[in-house]
């Protein structure tokens, strides 16, 4: 609720940015003003909500307003895919993410000192002018608003409704190689993050990757239950196993 | 606040001078999502305890109204009257929106599903690129990657149900939506990876494009890979959907009620509504992509009679909704008697399950599905007259072989996985393990 | 290695169940449903106490539930519930004596009673008047079991709920008098035993002869035969 | 066209946040709310709640997690490609399955080390 209260405020906000500083009323623009305003009302949420939670939250929504804006561009396949990897499963690998964490409340921040805030700052800053920068020297930005010729309803529609078929033709063909290196950069991200998370011991079973029968049905249970049982509970005794 | 910014929406809308057809929007809303659906989930309830009831040779709620059919009603009252209270150390914006996420998500995933088969219009065909007459379906709206996003919307419940059990500061709540949310996230991925063949033969990611597709082609199920995707992805909602068995996230023997522990009165009610419709509505997915929607057996009648007068197309409409809504309701008798068979799984059991044997089979079917589709759609694409006779029953007779092989296969290699192995009851048992064998657990000394 | 040979026998199994509730029996399953007392009555209920007794057997298929204010199960004679006291439909004279034999039995001691006197005050062996606290009553039948007179005899009315505790549920006299012919109907067979006979006929001779010696003590002589 | 179906999904959003808050009111106006300190305790069956309830969960939980989103990820990549099959090749289908394979790899990795068992 304080969630929609804030985004709603967030929209007059920038309604009201656009009519003061724009003078402009376009649709479509002033639609798009006001999501993007919400949103960056709901990435300052994130950065200051203490609750890690709630942080998250905000995450959530500003991920929600974003796919709003794919919408407004008509990307409609981006938006849905936006939802369901975002909202879908990273918000949920974030949350699991902070489960793991000690202190979900945010009782115990300590603030850094000026000190240790100030690259983090000029990093930032430096991150939003570099991508400003870059929009702008866009040729076509400017100009794509009132040169670019509108096409036909019908051919618009053509084309939008074969979004996800244009798509998948220009992945397959134009950009078959970087496809593959996702493939290989998704694989090589689980294969660390497995090989980081498991228990040190368990590795040595079965590290050479091959699904050999021995190697499967020797899965060390012997070890893992050690595992389980002696330095989990022992060493981290707060750790709840269902 | 909120009707404000859908005004200005609207209003900037209406400037755009799109035809929107703003009758048909607010009779779905106002018929189907305020009336009919909350109304058809309240008879689902009914319907799943006098069911229930019959499964265990009992009759089931019949004392409020005749047959019992004013208990839904009856509960909704109770429940407005119940007292509400928040735990008070839970956190308590977050406790109230949980039970709205999942609403929001059951909702949002019956917009899409086309209930009937609409009119028809010239439209161009997803596989060939000509223009040709396509069903436009009877659904609120058909968005271009319909599937997607029902996949989407599906899976903003987990956060709901993550949501539910953490704020509600309780460790039972919080176990349960901890387990529930693994559970939903692992059983996601064999949904998803089930409805990849249909888009694959189908061309096309629109739920009407779909129906259109197997209208004309036959059902999806009555193929030996769609078959298979269809079994999948009936198991997998069970688990999206957490019922029996994989009911953990309620697991009342051991979470008593898991991750809506600590909610009373109407909001547990949400999450009651919520999980019939979301039921509900992937039964309604179910049918649409795997089931042929409103068509009847066999049959493509009503396709060459749509278009021409309006009154023919309500009353094929109503025709063709009707026999949607009998496949519906078969899938959901199967919700019930599936609930009434089985018992819960253990958690193990049930990840392992999932990532262990599903995926597998879901990855080793999407390879079989493209050979379906090279031996019998893609030969016929353009030809009016469908795949022929011998080249349906070659790609019948090989893809089941395939298929056959796959499902031991895979069942071989999960099975080869040394927990869930016969073996560990061979050796404990001492007794050639059967069916027998699972009825009488060993007792550890 | 049955793979899912058990699961689809399993549901089957429940499928087996689920169509026999329907099966068995045709017909009766629909009359079978009960509704009770409501402003519209569908399905006629009749009045209370007449409603249909079902039998349930260990055969028995289908459904299994008895809507029991609709329905009953066949009450059995050695069912038992709270004791009463039975008088003979002959004369109308109470069997008990008030020989307090039940009283003493009874391990949750919830029997109490007082002596009748006569005119003059001697006592005589009937009941001035008699309770049993049904709430304390565990239904274990020894002061049947004991009763020298047969005059106290286990019940099988289980309908006793109240809105009242303290008050409705010490039955007194009133309350626990039912005739021997009501005891006759309820217990057929018992009634109609040889032991029950003799033990009768026994009882009545014995309790005749003490109410003889009372009254001709006192000096009033009433023949009651 | 696009926009103007996602309008219907706002407004559908929008009804079914509606939906759900509405029935909220309603019972904040005609339930009782006698709230006491017993009520508000965490339920846990009769004992009282020992220690904090939001600990550390176990690192398996994320692993699941990273696994699906990396699974989820590559539906991204599967529905274009099996929307757009029927124009491609076969050598659109052999990228996928190089695709898939190399999943499969990370798969049956975790497998083999004993990542995908609930402990």
């Amino acid at each position: 609720m304080l969630l929609l209260m804030l985004v709603s405020a967030g929209m007059l906000v920038a309604g009201l940015w656009e009519i003061l500083i724009f003078r402009e009323f376009g649709p479509m623009r002033g639609v798009f003003v006001q999501i993007a305003g919400a949103a960056v009302l709901c990435a300052v949420g994130t950065v200051l909500a203490r609750n890690l939670i709630h942080s998250a939250l905000y995450l959530v929504a500003f991920f929600f307003l974003v796919a709003c804006l794919f919408i407004m561009l008509e990307a409609e396949f981006l938006a849905v895919m936006q939802v369901l990897v975002f909202i879908g499963a990273v918000a949920i690998l974030l949350m699991f993410g902070i489960m793991l964490t000690q202190d979900v409340q945010g009782d115990q921040v300590e603030a850094h000192s000026v000190l240790r805030r100030l690259p983090a700052a000029i990093v930032a800053i430096g991150l939003f002018v570099m991508l400003a920068v870059a929009v702008q020297q866009r040729p076509d930005f400017s100009k794509a608003r009132t040169e670019r010729a509108a096409p036909s309803v019908a051919a618009r529609e053509r084309v939008l409704n074969q979004m996800p078929q244009e798509l998948g033709l220009d992945l397959m063909q134009r950009w078959c190689l970087p496809f593959e290196l996702v493939g290989l950069l998704l694989t090589a991200s689980l294969v660390g993050a497995v090989a980081l998370a498991q228990p040190v011991g368990s590795l040595s079973a079965g590290s050479d990757g091959t699904p050999s029968p021995g190697s499967l049905t020797e899965t060390p249970e012997h070890l893992s239950r050690e595992v389980a049982g002696g330095t989990h509970s022992s060493s981290r005794p707060d750790l709840v196993s269902p | 606040m909120n009707g404000l910014w859908v005004s200005i929406v609207a209003m900037k809308m209406a400037a755009l001078s799109e035809p929107v057809p703003w009758v048909a929007w607010f009779l779905w809303l106002f018929v189907g999502f305020a009336g009919l659906f909350p109304l058809l989930v309240a008879y689902i309830v009914w319907g799943e305890r006098k069911v229930a009831a019959r499964f265990q040779d009992r009759i089931g709620p019949n004392r409020v109204g005749p047959f019992g059919l004013l208990q839904s009603i009856a509960d909704l009252v109770k429940l407005l009257f119940k007292e509400d209270f928040t735990p008070a150390r839970a956190d308590f914006l977050i406790h109230a929106l949980a039970p709205v996420l999942m609403l929001i998500s059951a909702m949002l995933s019956l917009a899409v599903i086309p209930f009937g088969f609409g009119s028809v219009s010239m439209r161009n065909d997803p596989v060939t690129g000509v223009l040709r007459p396509t069903l436009t379906g009877f659904s609120a709206v058909d968005l271009p990657s319909g599937v997607p996003y029902l996949i989407a919307v599906s899976s903003i419940a987990s956060l709901g149900l993550f949501l539910a059990g953490w704020s509600s500061r309780n460790k039972y709540a919080l176990l349960g939506s901890m387990r529930s949310v693994a559970q939903m996230v692992s059983y996601e991925i064999p949904q998803v990876l089930a409805t990849v063949p249909i888009v694959l033969w189908s061309g096309t990611l629109s739920l009407t494009g779909i129906l259109d597709r197997q209208v004309e082609t036959g059902w999806y199920v009555l193929t030996p890979p769609g078959f298979m995707a269809f079994v999948i992805f009936m198991i997998s909602s069970f688990a999206e959907v957490n019922r029996a068995p994989f009911d953990l996230p309620e697991a009342e023997s051991e979470l008593i009620a898991g991750f809506h522990l600590e909610y009373s009165s109407m909001r547990f009610g949400l999450f009651f509504l919520a999980e019939y419709m979301s039921m509900f509505a992937v039964c309604c997915i179910c049918t649409t992509l795997f089931l042929g929607g409103g068509a009847i057996p066999f049959l493509a009648f009503p396709r060459g009679l749509l278009g021409g007068y309006v009154v023919v197309d309500l009353f094929l409409n109503l025709i063709t909704i009707l026999v949607f809504s009998l496949k519906v309701g078969l899938l959901i008798f199967l919700f019930f008697w599936v609930r009434a068979t089985l018992p819960r799984m253990r958690v193990d059991r049930l990840m392992a399950f999932a990532w262990k044997l599903l995926i597998p089979l879901c990855l080793v079917n999407l390879l079989i599905a493209a050979i379906w589709f090279e031996i019998v759609i893609r030969p016929v694409a353009g030809r009016p007259d469908g795949p022929g006779f011998l080249q349906w029953w070659i790609g019948f007779g090989v893809t089941a072989l395939l298929e056959v092989l796959a499902f031991f296969g895979a069942v071989w290699l999960y099975r080869q996985d040394s927990e869930h192995s016969l073996k560990t009851w061979r050796s404990s048992t001492g007794s050639k393990p059967s069916i027998i064998a699972w009825r009488s657990v060993p007792t550890k000394v | 290695m049955a793979f899912g040979r058990g699961l689809v026998v399993g549901h089957l199994v429940t499928l087996r169940r689920f169509v026999r509730t329907f099966m068995v029996g045709a017909g009766r399953t629909w009359q079978r449903r009960g509704g009770g007392p409501q402003r519209v009555d569908f399905f006629q209920s009749p009045e209370r106490g007449l409603e249909p007794v079902i039998e349930q057997t260990d055969e028995t298929e289908g459904i299994f539930t008895v809507e029991y204010p609709d329905e009953r199960l066949k009450v059995h004679e050695r069912f038992r519930v709270l004791p009463v006291l039975v008088y003979d439909d002959a004369d109308g004279g109470i069997r008990c004596t008030s020989c307090n034999i039940c009283a003493k039995v009874c391990p949750p001691q919830c029997i109490w009673m007082t002596h009748a006197q006569g005119p003059d005050g001697n006592p005589v062996p009937v009941p001035e008047d008699f309770f049993i606290d049904m709430d304390v009553c565990m239904n274990c039948g020894l002061c049947a079991e004991y009763c020298p007179f047969d005059a106290i005899k286990m019940d099988q009315n289980f309908e006793l709920a109240n809105y009242e505790r303290h008050q409705s549920h010490i039955f007194s006299m009133q309350d626990l008098l039912v005739s021997s012919g009501y005891y006759a109907e309820t217990h057929p067979e018992a009634w109609m035993s040889a032991d029950e006979q003799s033990e009768r006929a026994k009882a009545s001779k014995k309790k005749n002869q003490r109410l003889q010696k009372a009254l001709s003590s006192s000096g009033d002589v009433p023949r009651l035969d | 066209m696009i926009l103007s179906r996602y309008l219907f999904i706002g407004m559908l959003l929008l009804f079914a946040i509606g939906f759900a808050v509405a029935p909220l009111v309603l019972i904040r106006i005609i339930a009782p709310r006698r709230p006491t300190p017993h009520k508000g305790q965490t339920v846990e069956c009769g004992l009282e709640t020992q220690g904090e309830t939001w600990i550390r969960f176990r690192l398996q939980y994320y692993i699941f997690a990273l696994l699906f989103v990396v699974f989820d990820v590559e539906t991204v990549f599967l529905y274009p490609w099996a929307a757009s099959y029927v124009s491609l090749g076969w050598y659109a289908f052999v990228e996928m399955m190089v695709f898939l394979a190399m999943l499969t790899v990370g798969l049956v990795y975790a497998w083999a080390i004993g990542a995908l068992k609930w402990q």
